[in-house]
């Protein structure tokens, strides 16, 4: 049953991702749309699967769901922080910096969410990964303290994504 | 009809915030003099800009009386492209040396970008 | 101010807002310097031209031009990686 | 409604991918398939110039709708002769492909070949113009693909010219259509004869800049001088073979710009006049000249016999733009015959590049198969050279006749007779070179690695196109009678144009019966 | 034997000896004798009827329309030549059999014989002024591979081309007379223009036509000031001189002015032009004849003078002199094929031709040197041989002539020629037979035996039996002098006499044989002074001019076509703009009918944009990324017109079309240069800049002009507006004209694309197997490379992003029918998203999972697209009808179900398997197989720190 | 509005013309592109300007853009994208066979028989 599952629906995640996608699409949710879009999304995932070899452990979706929130309220105080810096801070005044960020996830798309949220979040964009995978490089628009920054990204994020990806 | 012209409002303002957002953006394009800087101003302002535009359709379409959500698909394109869009470019400059160079990272050898390839090495 | 009036006003606006940041764009694009600064510029106004779809969409009342902004959204992207690849490996699909 | 009049476009158009899908390793196979299409192709086309030999318009609504407003193929004398005579050479330069080997030094050649003939065929059938223009587009792609057949540095090199030149071409096409349709609201050839009659004599300008930008695009593909640059190199670049169905490509604008200017912009449509009727004759003089100056100039037979192609090119529009009917049916002979005698000449180019190596136009020792060979070329130079007996020479006659009544006649004369002088010339002279001063060396030890001794099927194909030449001279009455009565239908368009616009189709009516 | 077999015959014989050359020489010269001796009785058939005076015609329709038809016609002239011909060909195959040596192969030298044999027959027996053009044309070919049937030696070679050279410049220039003549005349039968000398005549094409044909005559019968090939000929085998060059082909110059002359004789421009012509020829030419030491080389020249002889007598264009030059062509006929066969025999017995190495051979060779002897002195005059009384005639008829009121420069000049003429005939006999006998020949010479000396014998006997008995050729000459000058002259029969009296042509003939005797006598002081005066020398001055020619060809040619593109452009552009502006302003412009419609900022903003970014791209090109880029941002634009001017769909396919080219550009600039170097000058860059501005104004103005104005009726587009959704089913016009109304149109489309592909991968194919590979497989990288060639961020998107990218390309082809969308758009979609999976995992692992090869996704889907468009036949429907229906499956919506949808489909794949197998192919050209491949989709992923090292291979599930 | 389009047009047509007449294939390519984009727009044109009002059939409307150069365009744009990428190929493999991007044939040294 399960090895059938599997094999029917290697990434359950996406198959749910690509119903929503579809029934975004056509712009009007019915019973017809919605059975029309788990069809494509486990047809899709099926078709696909060979790029996507190993499928990630233990996802757990309703952390997933709050961390979102958490991160969207971030993005939405990081913009108009950083619309401020943009518009008050003279560029002499400007404090950028590097930080590195060493990972205790290991995931690939754990990873790449913690990656992608810090790019997404407060004045920081994810630059580059450390050549094992073990830390993380992130660029700070304007800090006086960057190793605040660093411990904020681990407690706020990193320590969240852990829980997710288990 | 109350709604409907709330709707209307609501697209109004989130137009007059988006563009707001976006100009925001393109001037931090221009005015930040390197490149590292210059990155976190378009990519995620911007987004952000785009968003609330996003959002000004839907509240439109709304009030024009078909209530339209497929724009949030948009806007998590948007959300979900835009750091790998970032990280391309902020690897490009770590890679051109175009920027200060970053601080070694403390468990592996050095960034995946500043590694040159076993291939190139002689 | 009636709702109909500060939604033209908003739209001028925003129009006004979406034809500066193209122009302020390329003129980040052509003075560079450098190969990011010009990848971004560009990344900056395929976002941009998204932005006056979405609201020439919301100008005109129509909803064909959802398709365009989708494809905007989902091939800027494609774009920018593969500049920004050729920038980093010279091959982008290697 | 038979459906037969778009087989010839239809059959190589799913022989091709058929191919490509089912026999791309396969050599053998798509060498049967290929041959067996072309078979398949000349019968189609020969029942087909049969069944409107009458004078009848075969007319085959695509869709199902009628024209103007969907896209219609249309067969007349003209138009099916063109696809009889392509589907002939194609037997013959496909059995030659075969027989030298050309076809397997490189993919998809057969493939690449039933393309091209699909565009070519297409081309001459179609009766709506920006259907024209993606026939051309097809017929040139695939024409890109044959030219670099089997690559080398050379060839690389002329045909990113070739493509470049053709390209501005294509570019130039689309502005000709664009302006067409801002004019009239009308891509259909018949439709727009009818709607041009309705512009008004105040409002010229518009359809006059269509009419000749449209007559440049053809002039390209003909190879009109001052637009001919793309031709010789490419030409004699190509692999022999593709060089050979190459010659029947010229054709296509050579075809286009008769029915164009015949049926759309005849030479008394007031709107129109003082435009082609006044400077395609001086172009086509002038390329007749630059061709047969360039023969005596080659340094390389295939060159040499490029250049014929872009001299022979300019004979057929000489005829052409004498704008009568003995001048299109004298050019339409002159199209059969320079078609065959140019392949011919390409072919026997690759039989002395088999035999030594190279077409360098100096003297090597004798090559292999020199008697054939020799033989071929001195009835190939002749044809082309038009000399008699061969169909070269009643062509030239009959464009010499045509042109009696036009006002440049001592210009036509002076130069169709100094150009044979000079083209015989330089014909005898590379005849003289390779075959004969040949024999003054001594024979080599051991034959250069490269050559050999050309294929018996090679020869066959070669002999094959020097007897469609023979039968052509030969038939010469009979030839040129159908293509007096082809020029006389040309010039009066009405029955095409009748058939062609007052047929119903899908949901619509004939436009005459709306106007009742 | 109709006329017909009589032409008909040596050309069909012609095949007989090349195909028996290896049955041995009797064969092959005999299978040639009898071909020629068939046509030979079939001529005499006609005897009778000729002598009767018919003429015996034959006709068979070739080109009616043209008026080129086979029409012969034998009559008095014609039976004349055909009888030369053919007789002395007999003669001559008798004659080359014994002649020509083993090395030769014979089969070839009696094919062309044998075809040269029949153009000339066909020239003689032409009623048709074409037909002669075709024969005479022939002959020029004929004899050029006669002459140079020895190709190893460079004279015959020369000599081949240049004999070609001028007689088909004469020939093409009696094309030209031969179409005027028959324009005036309404008929190119032969018949017919001979009936219409007046008209003829008073035509102002008449000059012009005479000037022409008489190129076309003097050309081929080697007068001045074209006489210069017919030495250079003498390179042939000695049958084909004796042949060609004395009895037949340079004659055919005569026989056409002969047949001519009822129409074209008469007129003052006729007398001087041919009178002139022959005269000089004749002078120059027996004086030139003295002074050459090649026996064939003296024989040409006279030749030369005889023939400038005939062409003077017919000049004078009285019947008298028409009666004489019938004569002489009989007696030069014969004596002068007699003497080039006894030049051939002292040449094949002696080894040698130079008179000056011979000397003497009266002894060694009695044989030889009495029919030598005999055929000499006849040429030089000397009575009871024949040559004296034909040449009496000429002169007799030169005292009746007055050229440029002179009375006394033609008979004067006329006497000299014959004196001249006699003096190289006792030069030919002193200088080669008489004197004392050598030792020091290059071979030792001795009589031939009878087949070679047999021809010339019997030519001799005629020589002597015509000198001795003129009446028994009288009446037979009398006959053929009546054919000449037609029905609408008569001829006042004059009787060949031996002896006329003391009349003027005596005394000058006497003048001329003493006269000749006395040169010959004073030759060598005369030869130092022709020897140290300068003289033009004709295959010099020939070779130059060709020379010249090709040298000038090639510099025009190669100038021209100097291989630069740019060049060829410019003058394409210039060409284009220039016949644009040409038709523009000679046209006329009315009022526009369209208003302008107000633009707002954004677009002015856009226009800007567009404006600037390719202002950019021309100033900045040079930085090639930053080009890629500016281009990218044209496209941008355009497509932001295409939304802002009610085109969803262009705009779709505008820029998913720009992703698809940046990413190939970008495939492409990995190998090539990054910069454009700064190559043209600043002149040549304001030059192309002006042509461009020319260009852009150009557009403008025409797009302007259009869109300030209406179409000059409804466009055909109302209709497809009217009927999208009726017939065809879709609301999306856009999509209903593409895979519907103009389905045909997308299917060539969809073609284009698929051969792009094939041509793609064929050329990538023969890259990577040809000599590129080694370079590609040394190639090194002209930048730095950064390290992560997989970068993690990028993998895991495109692991979410891919699918839900397909999914869009899915719905986009779906709704293509009904709103914006469609197969191509669907097709570059789904290949975009395929592209970000080889851009994030790169190609071998990417490539190894693909499960379809992309060949047969484009052959099915250009299969499927033809097979739909077939399958409306099997409902009587015209190809691609499309038909749809609404279905309704719960808990599903009703939708549509249409056949275009399947024609779509065969759109939607084709796109897919072209851009993928050409972006595929454009990648395989920088994979490198002995770079270690990657069995992971990323370069860096911690989660494999503590995994077990994966076995290479295990990985490739789905591969 | 017209004037717009009008001058777009020949501002591409332009830089594309430029383009075309530089020596190496690469811009030439570049040219060439605009000139299809001059082109596209060009017959675009052809249908006249309309805006807001794409040829989508819409119940309640009756004015539409004129959708057939619009088709044309489509095709047109397919049709060069394919010629692009050819081009673009030919022009890498006469890159590579020789090392030389020019456009034009370098002149190579001059070699002659003449026929005696
Ligand atoms: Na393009
Ligand atoms: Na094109």
């Amino acid at each position: 049953m399960g090895a059938a599952f599997r094999w029917l629906m290697p990434h359950p995640f996406l198959t749910l991702i690509l119903a929503v996608v579809w029934v975004l699409l056509q712009n009007n949710v019915t019973a017809g749309m919605v059975v029309f879009g788990i069809i494509l999304g486990i047809l899709i995932p099926w078709i696909t699967s060979a790029w996507w070899p190993d499928t990630p452990k233990g996802f757990r979706l309703g952390k997933m769901l709050s961390y979102s929130v958490i991160v969207i309220w971030d993005i939405v105080v990081a913009n108009i922080q950083v619309a401020w810096i943009v518009l008050t801070v003279p560029n002499s005044k400007l404090k950028p910096a590097w930080i590195v960020v060493p990972l205790k996830l290991k995931q690939p798309e754990a990873i790449t969410v913690l990656a992608g949220t810090i790019t997404l979040t407060p004045g920081t964009v994810s630059a580059d990964l450390s050549d094992e995978g073990h830390s993380l490089l992130v660029h700070v628009l304007h800090t006086d303290d960057p190793d605040g920054v660093r411990d904020e990204i681990k407690d706020r994020y990193e320590r969240r994504l852990l829980e997710i990806f288990v | 009809m109350m709604l409907e012209t709330l709707a209307i409002y609501a697209a109004a303002t989130s137009l007059l915030i988006g563009s707001g957002f976006v100009l925001v953006g393109v001037i931090g394009l221009l005015k930040f003099n390197d490149p590292m800087t210059r990155l976190h101003a378009p990519t995620k302002v911007g987004t952000v800009g785009i968003g609330m535009l996003l959002l000004a359709s839907m509240f439109s379409a709304y009030a024009d009386g078909d209530a339209s959500i497929h724009e949030a698909l948009i806007m998590a394109f948007l959300f979900v492209t835009a750091p790998v869009s970032a990280n391309f470019i902020a690897k490009v400059n770590i890679h051109k040396r175009d920027c200060d160079t970053p601080p070694s990272p403390p468990r592996d050898d050095t960034w995946s970008t500043l590694r040159t390839p076993e291939e190139d090495q002689s | 101010m009636t709702a109909a009036a500060l939604m033209n006003l908003a739209v001028i606006v925003a129009f006004l807002a979406l034809a500066a940041g193209q122009v302020l764009s390329m003129v980040r694009l052509v003075i560079g310097p450098t190969s990011g600064d010009r990848i971004l510029a560009l990344d900056t106004m395929v976002i941009n031209a998204l932005g006056l779809v979405i609201v020439l969409g919301i100008h005109q009342g129509l909803e064909v031009y959802f398709e365009v902004s989708l494809l905007i959204a989902m091939l800027g992207f494609v774009s920018t990686v593969a500049l920004a690849r050729f920038i980093l490996r010279g091959d982008i699909i290697e | 409604m038979s459906h037969w009049i778009i087989a010839p476009i239809i059959l190589p158009a799913l022989l091709a991918p058929f191919i490509v899908l089912a026999a791309r390793y396969h050599i053998g196979i798509q060498r049967v398939f290929s041959v067996a299409g072309v078979l398949a192709l000349i019968a189609i086309a020969g029942a087909l110039a049969w069944q409107v030999s009458d004078g009848s318009v075969i007319y085959y609504r695509l869709s199902d709708w009628a024209a103007p407003f969907g896209i219609v193929v249309v067969g007349d004398r003209l138009s099916t002769m063109m696809v009889l005579l392509t589907s002939l050479l194609a037997l013959f330069v496909l059995l030659y492909a075969i027989g030298s080997g050309w076809d397997d030094r490189g993919r998809h050649f057969h493939a690449l070949f039933q393309f091209q003939l699909m565009g070519i065929l297409g081309a001459f059938l179609t009766g709506d113009l920006f259907n024209l223009f993606v026939f051309f587009e097809v017929l040139l792609i695939a024409s890109y693909g044959l030219m670099i057949h089997a690559g080398g540095n050379a060839r690389l090199r002329a045909g990113v010219q070739y493509v470049l030149f053709n390209l501005i071409g294509s570019t130039l096409f689309l502005f000709a259509l664009g302006s067409l349709y801002a004019e009239t609201g009308t891509l259909n050839m018949a439709d727009l004869a009818q709607r041009v009659t309705e512009i008004p004599a105040e409002e010229t300008v518009g359809i006059r800049v269509a009419a000749v930008l449209l007559l440049l695009v053809f002039a390209i593909k003909a190879a009109l001088v001052p637009l001919h640059f793309w031709l010789p190199s490419s030409y004699a670049e190509a692999p022999a073979p593709v060089a050979a169905l190459f010659a029947i490509m010229t054709k296509v604008g050579a075809y286009a710009i008769i029915r164009v200017y015949t049926m759309i912009f005849p030479p008394d449509l007031e709107v129109t006049s003082g435009l082609h009727d006044l400077w395609l004759l001086p172009a086509a003089l002038v390329s007749l000249a630059i061709g047969m100056v360039g023969v005596l100039a080659a340094k390389k037979m295939d060159r040499l016999v490029a250049y014929s192609i872009v001299g022979s090119m300019g004979m057929v529009m000489v005829a052409i733009s004498l704008f009568s009917p003995e001048g299109i049916a004298a050019a339409l002979y002159y199209i059969v015959h320079s078609t065959l005698a140019g392949a011919v000449l390409f072919l026997i180019s690759d039989l002395v590049r088999t035999g030594r190596g190279n077409v360098d136009l100096t003297s090597q020792p004798p090559m292999m198969g020199t008697y054939l060979t020799a033989a071929m070329f001195f009835a190939g130079a002749i044809a082309m050279a038009g000399l008699p007996p061969l169909s070269g020479f009643l062509g030239k006659l009959l464009v010499l006749d045509a042109s009696f009544d036009s006002t440049l006649v001592v210009w036509v004369w002076a130069v169709v007779l100094t150009s044979s002088l000079i083209s015989i010339m330089g014909f005898a002279r590379a005849g003289s070179v390779v075959f004969w001063k040949a024999h003054s060396l001594p024979t080599m030890e051991e034959p250069v690695e490269v050559a050999s001794r050309p294929s018996m099927l090679a020869y066959a194909a070669t002999g094959g196109l020097f007897a469609l030449l023979t039968l052509h001279t030969v038939f010469a009455g009979q030839v040129h009678g159908y293509t007096t009565t082809m020029a006389k239908q040309l010039f009066a368009p009405d029955a095409y144009m009748s058939v062609v616009l007052e047929t119903p189709g899908k949901l619509s009516k004939p436009k005459t019966e709306e106007e009742k | 034997m109709s006329l017909f077999f009589i032409v008909a015959l040596p050309f069909l014989g012609a095949l007989l000896p090349g195909i028996m050359n290896s049955a041995g020489r009797a064969a092959c010269a005999g299978v040639t004798f009898t071909v020629s001796l068939a046509a030979f009785v079939g001529l005499l058939t006609n005897l009778p009827a000729v002598l009767a005076g018919e003429v015996v015609t034959a006709r068979v329709e070739w080109m009616p329309e043209l008026g080129l038809n086979f029409t012969l016609m034998l009559d008095g002239l014609g039976f004349f030549f055909a009888f030369l011909i053919l007789g002395i060909g007999l003669l001559i195959i008798t004659y080359g059999r014994h002649y020509l040596s083993r090395d030769d192969h014979m089969g070839e030298f009696f094919t062309y014989l044998l075809l040269f044999q029949g153009a000339m027959v066909g020239i003689v027996l032409s009623d048709n002024i074409l037909l002669l053009l075709v024969f005479w044309e022939l002959t020029s070919l004929s004899s050029f591979l006669l002459i140079g049937y020895w190709k190893h030696l460079p004279e015959g070679r020369q000599g081949a081309r240049m004999a070609l050279t001028v007689t088909g410049m004469g020939g093409l220039a009696m094309i030209g007379g031969m179409l005027i003549l028959g324009q005036i005349a309404g008929s190119y039968d032969l018949s017919v223009i001979l009936q219409n000398r007046e008209a003829i005549q008073a035509d102002p094409l008449y000059v012009p036509a005479l000037i022409l044909i008489l190129l076309g005559c003097f050309t081929k019968s080697a007068q001045f000031p074209f006489h210069f090939w017919l030495p250079h000929a003498m390179a042939a085998p000695t049958p084909v001189s004796a042949y060609l060059h004395s009895a037949t082909m340079v004659k055919a110059g005569i026989f056409l002015m002969a047949r001519m002359w009822p129409v074209l004789s008469g007129t003052p421009e006729w007398f001087v032009i041919v009178t002139t012509a022959g005269l000089i020829t004749m002078v120059l030419g027996s004086v030139i004849a003295l002074f050459k030491h090649d026996l064939k080389a003296l024989l040409a020249f006279s030749t030369v003078s005889h023939l400038g002889l005939i062409t003077m007598l017919l000049g004078t264009g009285t019947t008298f002199g028409a009666f004489a030059a019938v004569f002489h062509i009989l007696n030069h006929a014969t004596f002068k094929a007699a003497l080039f066969m006894s030049a051939g025999i002292v040449d094949h017995e002696a080894k040698t031709r130079d008179i000056r190495q011979l000397g003497g051979l009266r002894t060694l060779m009695p044989v030889t040197f009495t029919i030598a002897t005999l055929a000499a002195l006849s040429m030089a005059g000397i009575p009871f041989l024949n040559g004296f009384l034909s040449k009496e005639m000429m002169l007799e008829e030169t005292t009746h002539t007055v050229l440029f009121g002179v009375w006394w420069l033609v008979p004067a000049l006329a006497t000299f020629g014959s004196l001249m003429s006699a003096a190289y005939c006792f030069r030919f006999i002193g200088h080669t037979f008489l004197g004392p006998v050598r030792d020091d020949y290059p071979a030792k010479p001795h009589d031939p035996n009878a087949g070679m000396w047999m021809p010339p014998a019997l030519l001799v006997v005629l020589v002597v039996v015509i000198g001795v008995a003129p009446f028994l050729v009288q009446d037979f000459v009398i006959l053929v002098a009546k054919a000449v000058i037609g029905g609408t002259a008569d001829l006042e029969v004059k009787y060949i006499k031996i002896w006329h009296g003391l009349v003027p042509a005596l005394y000058m003939s006497v003048a001329a044989v003493v006269g000749g005797l006395l040169v010959v006598a004073i030759f060598k002081p005369l030869l130092k002074i022709w020897d140290a005066a300068p003289r033009p020398e004709a295959k010099v001055i020939f070779e130059a001019i060709v020379e010249t020619a090709a040298a000038a060809a090639r510099g025009f040619t190669h100038s021209l076509h100097n291989g630069a593109f740019t060049r060829y452009a410019m003058i394409g552009f210039v060409a284009i703009v220039a016949a644009g502006y040409h038709a523009w302003a000679t046209g006329t412009v009315g009022a526009a009918t369209r208003d302008l419609q107000e633009a707002g900022a954004v677009p002015i903003a856009g226009w800007a944009m567009l404006v600037a970014s390719t202002v950019g791209l021309v100033f900045l090109h040079r930085n090639r990324f930053l080009a890629l880029i500016l281009i990218g941002i044209v496209g941008l634009m355009v497509s932001i017109g295409f939304v802002f001017l009610s085109a969803p769909d262009l705009a779709m396919t505008q820029f998913t079309v720009e992703v698809v080219t940046i990413i190939l550009l970008l495939l492409a600039l990995n190998f090539l240069p990054k910069q454009t170097p700064v190559e043209s000058t600043a002149l040549r860059r304001i030059r192309d800049a002006g042509v461009a501005i020319a260009g852009g104004l150009a557009t403008f103005a025409l797009a302007y002009h259009y869109l300030l104005r209406d179409a000059v009726s409804t466009p055909i587009s109302e209709f497809h507006l009217a009927n999208s959704y009726k017939g065809g089913g879709g609301t999306n016009v856009v999509n209903v004209i593409l895979v519907d109304f103009r389905g045909f149109d997308t299917y060539g489309e969809i073609i284009v694309l698929g051969i792009a592909a094939l041509l793609i991968y064929a050329l990538t194919e023969t890259l990577l197997n040809g000599p590129v590979r080694r370079r590609l497989l040394n190639r090194l990288p002209d930048q730095p490379r950064a390290g992560d060639m997989h970068p993690m961020m990028m993998v895991v998107l495109t692991r979410v992003i891919m699918p839900v990218v397909l999914m869009v390309g899915f719905y986009i082809f779906l709704r293509g029918h009904n709103e914006p969308g469609g197969g191509f758009i669907a097709g570059l979609v789904v290949s975009i998203a395929v592209v970000m999976q080889y851009m994030a995992s790169g190609f071998s692992w990417a490539a190894a999972r693909i499960r379809y090869p992309y060949h047969g996704i484009i052959g099915a889907g250009v299969l499927i697209a033809g097979l739909t468009g077939i399958g409306s036949w099997f409902v009587g429907k015209p190809f691609l009808t499309s038909d749809f229906t609404y279905v309704r499956i719960p808990p599903f919506n009703e939708f549509e179900l249409a056949t275009a949808a399947l024609f779509d489909l065969g759109v939607f794949q084709a796109v897919v398997g072209a851009v993928m197998l050409s972006l595929e192919s454009f990648s395989r050209l920088a994979h490198r197989p002995n770079t270690p491949e990657s069995d992971h989709p990323m370069d860096i992923d911690p989660s494999r720190d503590e995994a077990p090292p994966v076995v290479p291979g295990l990985e490739k599930e789905g591969g | 509005m017209e004037l717009l389009v009008a001058s777009a047009i020949g501002v591409m047509t332009a830089g594309g013309v430029y383009l075309v007449l530089r020596l190496r294939t690469f811009p030439v390519i570049l040219g060439i592109s605009l000139l299809t984009y001059a082109v596209n727009v060009f017959l675009f044109a052809s249908g006249r300007l309309t805006v807001g009002a794409p040829p989508i059939l819409r119940d309640d409307i009756t004015a539409y853009a004129d959708p057939l150069p619009q088709a044309l365009v489509l095709t047109a744009i397919v049709i060069s994208f394919g010629m692009t990428a050819v081009v673009v190929m030919i022009g890498l493999g006469a890159f590579l066979g020789s090392d030389d991007d020019h456009v034009d044939e370098q002149p190579e040294p001059e070699t002659t028989e003449g026929e005696t």
